[in-house]
Parts: C-alpha cells; sequence; structure tokens
C-alpha cells in the first residue's frame, strides 16, 4: 500500500505544483496574491473543452488554446486593473480584493456561458494506458502530469536563471525601483510575467480537468486554497519553493488520508501551514530577510 | 384625473391582465440557480417548468393556469429566507416549491410552516426536514426507506462478508446518506474495514481508495453525489479495486456513465427512479425532457417534475376562493390525499412521526426499486 | 401600515441580515485599525454562532445569556492563537489566520456535538430587530469612544508605523491582541444573532469565502471610520437582491462593482477625510466669489 | 552618577561584528554626541538602548537600573525617547493626535472610563490635550495642530516628531541626525531648543554628522569608527584628537572636523 500512497502522493503533489507555480509567480514579481489564479485555471480548463468539442480539434491545439486564452486573460486583468493599481501603489490588500472581484465576475460569467453542469471531454481524446508493477497502478495521464509540472518547472528555473528576461525579472523581484533604474522594462516584464502565469495556470487547468474529467465553473475554488498553501509553504514567490511546497502538500495530505484519518486530509494540510508559519513567518522554503529596526 | 395618467393606468391594468388572470395559481419555486447547488437547482427548476408547460398545455388544473414564480435562492440559507419571504408576501404564491439543499430547507421551512404556506423540497434527503412542522412536505425519498433493501440484496448477490465505506463528510446529503448506511451495516451485522471521507470539489480519491484496497472489502460503500462518485468509481478502478460498489440515491443520474461508461457495471442502486424505468410515464418525461433540455433527466429532475403532478393533483380538488390563508390550509389539507403514479412510479405521502408533541409534516411513501449496472445502464434488479 | 407590514414581513430577515453584516464589518474594522488583516473573524462568527445555539438548543439558557456565551467563547480562542500569531504580518498573517478558519471550519465539520456538515437545525427564534440594533448600537458607540481613546490611538499608531508606536510606550502585542479579541467577540456576537433568526448553521457558512465577503465590506465602505464598513455592509447585502433580475450574471455585476470601487475610489465609498476635502474646496470656492 | 551606561556592548549580525566592547556614560542634564562616519554603528547602538534589538554582549543600564529583557514601550516609560534618522511620524493621523501618542501610557483610565467618557477620562484627555498643544506651540506647530501629519515639510515633520518625543516626558532624549536636511537657520532654532531641553533638566543624547553643529551644541562627545569607541571628551579634545582625525581624515571628511 505504501509504494501506491507514495505514487498517489506524487501525483497530487504535482498537480497542486503546477497550480502554484503561476500562482507563486505572480507573487514573486508583481507581488500579488492573486486570487484570479483559480478562475484562469477554470477558463483554460473551459477554453481547451470548447476547443475541442465545438471545432473540433485535437488535443494539443486544444492545450494551445487553454494557453492563448488564460494568457490573454491573464494579461487583461494586469492591463486592466493591476497596472493602475501598482501605478498608485496600493498596499497589497486592494489587489487581492481586485482580482476577487475578477474571479467573481469571470466565474459567474462561466456559469451563464457554459452552465453550472459538469461538462467532460469526449472519452476518445483521453490517454487511457496505464502501468502496473505489482500492486502499484498509474495512468499515462498521471505521469504526463508529473513529467509536465517537473518540465515546466525545469524550464520555468531555467529562464530565471540563464536568461536575460529570466535575470531581470530576479532583479524586479527584489526592487523594482532598482530595476527600473539599471534600464529594465519593468512593465514589459510584469505583462509577460501575467501572461506567462496565466498561461501556465491555463494549462494546469486542461490537465487536471482531463485527469479527472470534470470541468465545471467552480473547479478553480478548491485548488486556489490549496494552491494558497502551497505557495505559503514553500515560500511566496519561489519557484523552486512551488514543487517543493506542492510536494510537500500533497505527501502530507495523502500520508495523512492514509495513515490517520480521511477525515483529517484537509485539517492536516491547513493545521500544518498554521504551525509553519508559527516557527517559520516566511515558509519552509522563503528568503529570511533580518530587517534591522 | 389628467388623460396621460389615465392612459397610463389603463395600460398599467392591461399589463397586470396579462401577467395575472383572476384564476391563475402562482407557485412559488425556491431553487439554487447560481452558485455551487446550482447543478441540482437547475435541472429541479426545468423539472418543475416542463411539468407546468404539459399541464397548462392541457388546460390548466380546473381550467386555472399553473403560473410559476421562480426565485434563486443561491443555495445560501439566508438567501433561502429571504426568497421563501418574498414569495409568500409579496407574490403571494399559493405554495412553494424548494428549496435546493436540506440546509436551505433548515432555515427557509420555519419561515413557510410560520406563515402556513406548504413548502414542499423535492431534493431534501436530511433527517428531520418534516420534523419542521406540518406545512413541510417532500417527495425526495428517505436514505432509510431505500437502502437496507439495497444492501441486503447486494449482499446476498455478491455474498459480501465485509465492505469498506466512503462518503463526502462535509455535506449534509452524502452524510445524512452514510449515517443511514451506517445504522443498516450494523444492523444486518456486516462488518467494515474501513470508512474513508472526501469533500466537495475534492477530485482526487486515490489515497482513500488505496487504504480501502489494502483492507480488501468485498464491495465499497459509497454515499456520494453522482459526480464524484463516477470519479471514485474509475480512480478505484485504476488501482486495480475490481469489487462492485453500493450506492446511495446520489448515484442516481445518468452522468454515472458519462466518466465512468463500463467501470461502474455491477454497482448497485435502490431508488425510486432510473432513466430506464419502464413505466410509461418515466419514459415520457425522460423524452420530453431531453426534447425541451438537450440533455438526459436526472432523479431531481424527475422528482421536481412528480413534485408539480402532485400539487397539480392537490390543487384540482381545492375550490379556490381567492382568500389566500384559506386557500393556502386547503392545499395543505388536500396535499396527502394525494396518490399518483409519476415518472418515479406509484406515489404517496405518509406523515412524519411527531418531534417533541409537535405535529410533523409529510415524507414520501414510496416503494423502491433495485437497479444494477449493466453495460451503462440502469437496469431493474430481478434476481439475477 | 399594511404596506409597511408587508414589507416588514418580507424584508425583515433581509434587515436582519445587513445589521448582522455591518457588525461583522466593524469586527473586521476593529483588527484592521490596529493593521491586522485577518482572515479568521469569519471562523471566530462561527465559534460564536455554534457556542449560542448550543447553549439555547441543549441548556435552554436565556438569550442574552447565551450571546454572551457566544462572545465570550470567540474570546478566548482568539487569546489563545493570537499570542503566536499576531507575530506575523502583512499577508502571512492573513494567510495564517485564514489556515486557522479552515482548521475551525473542518474541527466544527467533524464534530459530534456540531452535528457535523447536517449542521444545527431547529434553532429557536430569538434574534429581534430590537436585539441587532441595540448591539449594533452599542458596538458602534463602543467603537466611537475607543477611536477617540488612548486605546484607539494606540491602534491607529500601531498600523502606520509600529516600532514608533513601540518607542511610544505603547505595548504593541497587547495591544493587538486587544484588537484581535474584541473583533472576535464582536464577530461571535454577530455570529449568535444570526443563528438565532435564521433556525440553522452548518460549517460551511463560516469558510473562507466568507471571511473573504466580510473583508470586502469592510474594505469597500472604506475604514477611514465607522460609517464606510456599515455602509459597506448595507450595499453588498442588498445589491444582490436589487440585482435579482440581472439571474445567472448577477454575481458578475458584484465582482464588477468590487473592481470597480477599488479602482476608482482607493480608500473605499466612504472617506470622511475626501468629504472634508470636498467640504473645504467648495467652502473655498464660494468665498472666493464676491 | 551617568543617566545611561553602555557598558562593554557587543553586536553582530550574523557573522559581521557592528559593536565591539562599547563603553559610553551619558550624563544626565547635557548634551552627548556620538559621532562616527557612516556605517560605523551608531543608529545599532540606538536600537540597542531601546530595546529594539538585544546586543550579543555586555549591559546597559538607565538610572542604574539594568534593562536587559526590558521591552520597548518599558524602556520608553522609564524615561527614554527617541526621534529617527528616517522620520518615523504616524502620517495619516493629524499632529494633535500624533503627540497624543507620545502620552499614551501617561494615560492611565481603565476601559470602563473609556466607555462611559467617566469625568475622570475627560479630565485626563483634556491635560493630555492640553499638554500636547503646548508641545506643539512649543515647536510652533500649534496652528497646524487638527492638519494630518503627511502634509508636513520635512522640517516640520522632524519638529513634530521631536514634540512627540518629548510627549512621553523622558529623562533622557535620543536624537538621531535631527538636522538632517534643514537648512542653516532651521538648525540654529533646533540648536536653541535642544538647549532648551538640557536647560529644563532633560539629558540629550544624539547622533549627527554636522560637526559644526555638534562642536557647538554638544558638552561631551564619543566618536564610534568601525563599531568600537575611540575617543571620548568635550568638543575641543575631540576636535584635536589624533584617532578622530585620522579616522575622519582616512575617509576624507577633514573638512568636516575642521
Amino acid at each position: 500500500m505504501l509504494e501506491q500512497q507514495l505514487i498517489n502522493a506524487l501525483t497530487l503533489g504535482s498537480v497542486y505544483a503546477l497550480f502554484a507555480l503561476g500562482f507563486t509567480l505572480v507573487f514573486g514579481v508583481l507581488e500579488v496574491i492573486n486570487l484570479s489564479h483559480g478562475a484562469v485555471f477554470m477558463v483554460g480548463a473551459y477554453a481547451a473543452m470548447t476547443a475541442v468539442t465545438r471545432f473540433h480539434a485535437p488535443l494539443g491545439v486544444g492545450i494551445l488554446a487553454a494557453l492563448l486564452v488564460s494568457g490573454l486573460l491573464g494579461l487583461t486583468i494586469d492591463a486592466l486593473i493591476l497596472r493602475r493599481l501598482r501605478a498608485r501603489k496600493a498596499p497589497h490588500l486592494i489587489p487581492m480584493i481586485a482580482t476577487l472581484g475578477v474571479t467573481t465576475m469571470v466565474t459567474s460569467a462561466a456559469q451563464g456561458l457554459f452552465g453550472v453542469e459538469v461538462q467532460r471531454f469526449p472519452e476518445a481524446m483521453l490517454p487511457t494506458g496505464e502501468f502496473v508493477f505489482g500492486e502499484v497502478h498509474l495512468r499515462t495521464l498521471e505521469l504526463g502530469i508529473v513529467a509536465v509540472a517537473f518540465l515546466l518547472m525545469a524550464l520555468l528555473f531555467g529562464v530565471m536563471r540563464y536568461t536575460r528576461q529570466g535575470r531581470a525579472l530576479r532583479a524586479i523581484a527584489e526592487s523594482p525601483k532598482a530595476a527600473a533604474l539599471l534600464g529594465i522594462n519593468v512593465e514589459g516584464l510584469f505583462m509577460l510575467t501575467s501572461f506567462s502565469a496565466a498561461a501556465l495556470g491555463g494549462v494546469a487547468g486542461v490537465l487536471i480537468g482531463l485527469d479527472f474529467n470534470a470541468v465545471t465553473p467552480m473547479m478553480g475554488a478548491p485548488i486556489l486554497h490549496k494552491g494558497i498553501a502551497v505557495v505559503i509553504l514553500g515560500g511566496m514567490g519561489d519557484i523552486r519553493g512551488a514543487l517543493f511546497g506542492g510536494l510537500f502538500l500533497g505527501f502530507a495530505e495523502v500520508l495523512s488520508k492514509a495513515y490517520l484519518s480521511s477525515q483529517m486530509g484537509d485539517a492536516v494540510a491547513f493545521g500544518l501551514l498554521f504551525l509553519i508559519l508559527l516557527v517559520r513567518p516566511v515558509g519552509l522554503f522563503g528568503r529570511v530577510l533580518e530587517r534591522k529596526a | 384625473m389628467n388623460r396621460v395618467s389615465k392612459h397610463f393606468s389603463l395600460a398599467l391594468a392591461g399589463l397586470l391582465a396579462v401577467t395575472a388572470v383572476a384564476g391563475d395559481l402562482k407557485i412559488g419555486v425556491a431553487e439554487a440557480l447560481t452558485g455551487g447547488a446550482a447543478q441540482y437547482g437547475v435541472p429541479i427548476r426545468n423539472g418543475f417548468q416542463l411539468a407546468a408547460d404539459e399541464i397548462n398545455a392541457k388546460g390548466g388544473v380546473n381550467g386555472n393556469k399553473l403560473v410559476l414564480v421562480i426565485e434563486d435562492e443561491q443555495g445560501k440559507k439566508e438567501e433561502a429566507i429571504n426568497v421563501f419571504k418574498k414569495l409568500i408576501f409579496q407574490d403571494k404564491v399559493l405554495m412553494i416549491f424548494g428549496p435546493t439543499l436540506s440546509n436551505s430547507m433548515f432555515a427557509a421551512g420555519p419561515v413557510a410552516n410560520a406563515a402556513k404556506v406548504v413548502a414542499f423540497g423535492t431534493s431534501n434527503t436530511a433527517n428531520g426536514i418534516t420534523e419542521v412542522g406540518p406545512y413541510v412536505f417532500r417527495n425526495s425519498v428517505m436514505e432509510s426507506d431505500v437502502l437496507p433493501v439495497t444492501v441486503s440484496t447486494a449482499v446476498k448477490h455478491y455474498k459480501i462478508k465485509k465492505v469498506a465505506v466512503i462518503y463526502g463528510n462535509d455535506d449534509a446529503f452524502t452524510k445524512s446518506g452514510y449515517d443511514v448506511f451506517k445504522k443498516v451495516l450494523e444492523d444486518q451485522k456486516i462488518p467494515v474495514t474501513t470508512t474513508e471521507t472526501y469533500v466537495k470539489g475534492d477530485v482526487d480519491f486515490k489515497a482513500q481508495l488505496t487504504k480501502i484496497k489494502a483492507t480488501n472489502p468485498d464491495a465499497i460503500i459509497c454515499s456520494g453525489l453522482a459526480e464524484e462518485a463516477a470519479n471514485i468509481i474509475v480512480q478505484a478502478r485504476g488501482l486495480g479495486l475490481k469489487v462492485p460498489f453500493i450506492g446511495g440515491n446520489g448515484f442516481n443520474s445518468p452522468k454515472m456513465f458519462e466518466v465512468s461508461k463500463t467501470a461502474g457495471e455491477g454497482t448497485f442502486v435502490g431508488s425510486p427512479w432510473a432513466n430506464t424505468n419502464p413505466n410509461a410515464a418515466n419514459q415520457h418525461f425522460v423524452a420530453a425532457y431531453k426534447a425541451k433540455y438537450g440533455s438526459d433527466p436526472n432523479q431531481f429532475a424527475a422528482q421536481a417534475y412528480d413534485a408539480m403532478t402532485i400539487a397539480a393533483a392537490a390543487l384540482k380538488t381545492v375550490k379556490i376562493t381567492g382568500n389566500l390563508p384559506a386557500d393556502r390550509q386547503a392545499l395543505q389539507e388536500a396535499l396527502p390525499k394525494v396518490s399518483i403514479t409519476g415518472a418515479t412510479g406509484p406515489f404517496k405521502f405518509r406523515q412524519a412521526a411527531p418531534k417533541d408533541g409537535k405535529p410533523s409534516g409529510y415524507d414520501a411513501d414510496q416503494k423502491p426499486f433495485i437497479y444494477v449496472i449493466r453495460d451503462g445502464k440502469f437496469v431493474l434488479f430481478t434476481g439475477k | 401600515m399594511a404596506a409597511f407590514a408587508d414589507f416588514w414581513a418580507t424584508y425583515s430577515t433581509l434587515v436582519y441580515s445587513v445589521g448582522i453584516h455591518a457588525l461583522l464589518a466593524l469586527s473586521l474594522w476593529l483588527t484592521l485599525s490596529c493593521g491586522l488583516l485577518s482572515l479568521a473573524n469569519a471562523a471566530f462568527m462561527g465559534i460564536g454562532a455554534y457556542t449560542a445555539a448550543l447553549l439555547t438548543l441543549n441548556l435552554h439558557w436565556p438569550f442574552p445569556a447565551a450571546l454572551l456565551g457566544g462572545a465570550v467563547a470567540p474570546a478566548v480562542v482568539a487569546l489563545i492563537i493570537g499570542a503566536p500569531t499576531l507575530r506575523l504580518s502583512g499577508v502571512y498573517l492573513a494567510m495564517a489566520t485564514l489556515a486557522f478558519g479552515e482548521v475551525t471550519r473542518i474541527l466544527i465539520l467533524n464534530l459530534q456535538i456540531t452535528g457535523g456538515p447536517e449542521g444545527l437545525n431547529g434553532i429557536p427564534l430569538l434574534t429581534t430587530g430590537w436585539y441587532i440594533v441595540v448591539i449594533l448600537a452599542v458596538a458602534g458607540y463602543g467603537l466611537a469612544r475607543i477611536r477617540r481613546s488612548r486605546l484607539g490611538r494606540a491602534f491607529e499608531a500601531i498600523r502606520e508605523d509600529e516600532v514608533a508606536a513601540r518607542l511610544m510606550g505603547i505595548n504593541v502585542e497587547s495591544h493587538k491582541l486587544a484588537a484581535f479579541t474584541l473583533g472576535a467577540v464582536l464577530a461571535g456576537v454577530a455570529g449568535a444573532l444570526n443563528a438565532h433568526f435564521t433556525f440553522f448553521i452548518s460549517p460551511r457558512e463560516y469558510g473562507f469565502e466568507n471571511a473573504v465577503d466580510i473583508l470586502t465590506m469592510t474594505i469597500l465602505g472604506g475604514t477611514t471610520s465607522l460609517i464606510g464598513p456599515v455602509l459597506g455592509a448595507s450595499i453588498l447585502t442588498l445589491l444582490p437582491e436589487l440585482m435579482r433580475f440581472l439571474h445567472a450574471y448577477r454575481l458578475a455585476v458584484n465582482g464588477l462593482i468590487l473592481v470597480v470601487v477599488v479602482l476608482f475610489l482607493p480608500t473605499g465609498l466612504w472617506d470622511a477625510r475626501r468629504f472634508r476635502q470636498l467640504l473645504k474646496n467648495r467652502r473655498a470656492r464660494k468665498g472666493g466669489q464676491p | 552618577m551617568s543617566l545611561l551606561s553602555i557598558r562593554g556592548i557587543g553586536k553582530h549580525f550574523g557573522g559581521l561584528q557592528v559593536l565591539e566592547d562599547v563603553n559610553i556614560e551619558v550624563p544626565g542634564g547635557a548634551i552627548f554626541a556620538l559621532i562616527g562616519p557612516n556605517g560605523a554603528g551608531k543608529t545599532t547602538v540606538f536600537n540597542l538602548v531601546t530595546g529594539l534589538i538585544k546586543p550579543s554582549s555586555g549591559s546597559i543600564a538607565f538610572e542604574g537600573r539594568d534593562l536587559a529583557g526590558v521591552p520597548p514601550h518599558q524602556i520608553t516609560r522609564l524615561g527614554i525617547a527617541r526621534t529617527f534618522q528616517n522620520i518615523r511620524i504616524f502620517p495619516d493621523m493629524t499632529l494633535l493626535e500624533n503627540v497624543m501618542v507620545g502620552r499614551h501610557h501617561l494615560l492611565n483610565y481603565g476601559g470602563l472610563a473609556l466607555l462611559f467618557a467617566t469625568p475622570a477620562f475627560r479630565e485626563a484627555e483634556r491635560r493630555s490635550r492640553e499638554r500636547a498643544l503646548e508641545l506643539l506651540s512649543w515647536v510652533k506647530l500649534d496652528h497646524k495642530a487638527d492638519a494630518t501629519a503627511d502634509n508636513l515639510s520635512y522640517g516640520e515633520q522632524r519638529k513634530l516628531e521631536f514634540a512627540r518625543a518629548l510627549a512621553t516626558e523622558p529623562k533622557l532624549l535620543l536624537l538621531d541626525e535631527p538636522v538632517a536636511g534643514m537648512n542653516p537657520s532651521e538648525k540654529a532654532v533646533l540648536m536653541e531648543e535642544i538647549r532648551n531641553i538640557r536647560d529644563r533638566g532633560y539629558g540629550v543624547f544624539l547622533i549627527e554628522h554636522d560637526m559644526r553643529f555638534v562642536m557647538n551644541l554638544c558638552d561631551r562627545v564619543a566618536v564610534l569608527n568601525f563599531g568600537r569607541i575611540i575617543a571620548e571628551g568635550p568638543p575641543d579634545e575631540i576636535r584635536t584628537h589624533p584617532d578622530v582625525i585620522e579616522a575622519y581624515l582616512g575617509r576624507g571628511d577633514e573638512a568636516e572636523v575642521s
């Protein structure tokens, strides 16, 4: 049983990490707790769904559609709302509330457009393969999610570390003002970040929608809560942290369900979050800044 | 009065005449049409609408048309109370259908009961709903009527020695289903290997199922809604867990097959309704619903459809006087006498046992059937 | 008079809800006035609601005593969790209180005495308009008094500069704990009142969404005075009722209004300072004319 | 006995040694200055005295009382007040409120008195307001008492911070670069005010870069360089102290010393 549970934890953790990636990227660069990330995630799933069911596109095109549609949504949110709030240096709380308003709007619009019932991808599109090692079962789709999560993480990490844009982004994360003085196009990179983070969220939406084959207007809410926990655990704005935090939460949740009680799954997740914050106020992998008074 | 305002009032009178002819029977419908519970509320509303349209097309009730006043209660208790009050005091309806969730009925039911207006739930299965008072009715079948026979039938058929249980523990509907299962298993002395839970919005059940698999049960009892149940079954099969499922009321939706396809083969479900139930009223309902809304109905829609038929049957025996309190009272007295055969088969009411000496409302008194899933369909179980 | 009776019969619950939400918004206003961004107030509301409901349901306590219970229980919890939690600042405090709220909700969900997901039903109808009016008035008066005292000045000083406040001789920790706990008391009373006119409570009413709702009301109304939170609560409670004709899209309008206010009225709808400024400008203009 | 004694204080942040074996005796009723190049650790001394950070070694005593483990707000209540190098007023509060915050611990009415606005409460608040206005008029800001502090000019903000610190009724006033950003006439006024404060019996302990200002004003001066005290004495002595000249010459700041 343990082997299977470890596999379960790995897949669940990858799902969390995948979602948390874009979320943490936005926090790291824009310093915004973007509560619309769950809605963006849902929009991605619907974009792919519409592409494959209405326009009979292949799944690959569906994922591309998700990437573009969510990315553009992220860009729009940034251009219409977040940029203005940045311009007037609104405190953290304000963009958080604004993105909450966006979530309500987008979710409600999705309910109006697509209805409230669960929608499914056509059966024929789903990869059905499965690996069986003794008692341990692993579906191709799950393997895909794990692979994609790690791949994207590696890609993002590489971009941040080895490209000019990545270095600029890290500079911005340190200090937007200093970055602007260094001649970095801060606004342009903010837009790039908003687009990429939302696109990542959209892709996560499709993959998770495919894995559990259920797409609903409300699908963003529960994962958003977990996403928040992951990002805090991993340290806000830290890309490796998203992976560690996601896996950590996945393992904590699965193992507590397996060896304690399934009633306690979420209680363990949030209880852990609470305790970790008390011990390490910036999350497990967050940078500790000793501020002088 | 000058001419303009005279014209205006004439026009207003004309408008009123169109919307509310004397003799119209105003029925309130309070269901969750937005928010998370809308996935149940919308099919329910459709069921009411379909039945009312059919009844009106045939000339209404004693020549009076049914007029539905439909309000969204968002699946929130305060909203349910607000909507109930609006329907009772402002729209002056004869009776109210809804609300969608048991929780909301616990909040809004007392309002209707105090105002002496019938609150007729079609999807509230929680224990104690009808203890609110004599004006609270429901035609949703109580799990306690269905599950004992479902479990004993499945146990006999599969020669089950021990079972594992999984249920949604943050939802009144699935939790009360679980409570009944638990009692039935105790009564029938069937050992439980492990009891697992999940919460609304969960999509990954593998941790629980892996644990269940390790305890090696002969069957899995699941109290969940079709959306989650289907994924639970698929994921169980994905983990190589091949034992049959026994489901509660929530399984009873064609949605089961959209995801689970053939994975749910052999699942036992006890219910008064299935889309494949061959009785004429049901086949008509299933076809008409599909024609009107373009999707298959579920049990929620079927019960709403029947509820409207029940109300119409009661109204047929009531002489509408135009005195609202008297008419509402008459309707309350007429409802318990109704006996019809609808999409869910033969139906009549049964008064719930009184609580603390106070009179209770009315539960459904229906004979459940046992269905088994075969070839991706609900098939009436006949012992083979 | 008959028209009023009809109106009251239909909308009394709505009016009650406005009062409850105003109380909740004020509870958060108090916490925010000390610079603490807390998402725990929904959980405190739940603790108050369950405590009071259990006291009237099982022990048949008189309502005022149950209300007191609904105030004391969250205060005790706030004191216990406050000491370690309030060391955190900004979003981290928000997240820790969010986690606390979720744990509380899950605990309520899994306890026997709380009725689990099926909640508590058959709670007697004990809340009357007078209770809400009086408690809201007392709360408003109390907060107004606090604002004009050393306590209120200390809260504001802490919000604006914690270190400077400390060096003004203010015990920052104990003041934060006081603001957090008093906020919990108000939220608990709001919960207790709410439970006794809705007949029913369940864990899902005290989750993340509700915490955010409370926050939204407060911020929308504005935190520069006591009027702001009350105004925000009233608008967000009444708006969905007024928007009924929009059907499926009415929540979308709700969201839109939120975004628009945040974008164009940074200090919320009610900003005493802005009004004073407007008044001054107008007076100056008038005075300038011969 | 000196008012404040700092004995053998050391402080390191991580591996970085900021202060090493610092000994300072600040007398009462005098103006004492701590000078030194940027980054010498002067503000760290203030942070240690006010309890914002804990020393790695050594001890600090105020009026003979050891301050180890005493939280900052208690230290204020014992009679040490401070201003900041980068002004820290409460921008959204009015000037009057800013100063009244300083009187926080001197108002000791209880919760009930507060709720019912008892005569005792009113009297305490009234006295506090009067004293605050008096302090504001002293720094010539009383005409703006009801304006919010964020409307003030830089110099006015410094003066407000000054009044606010005095509102705590300190025995020792710590001033962190009080004349930074001020023009010569403003400096002259402030110098006069600081002397006034001393003459009323307060001790003043200040950090400053402006040598002319320090040499003209102070009774005693200590010089901190690379975390160590290199000289201590009356201004005339310090002006000619070879180590001090070395320290400043080494940094090319000779103009300031002379």
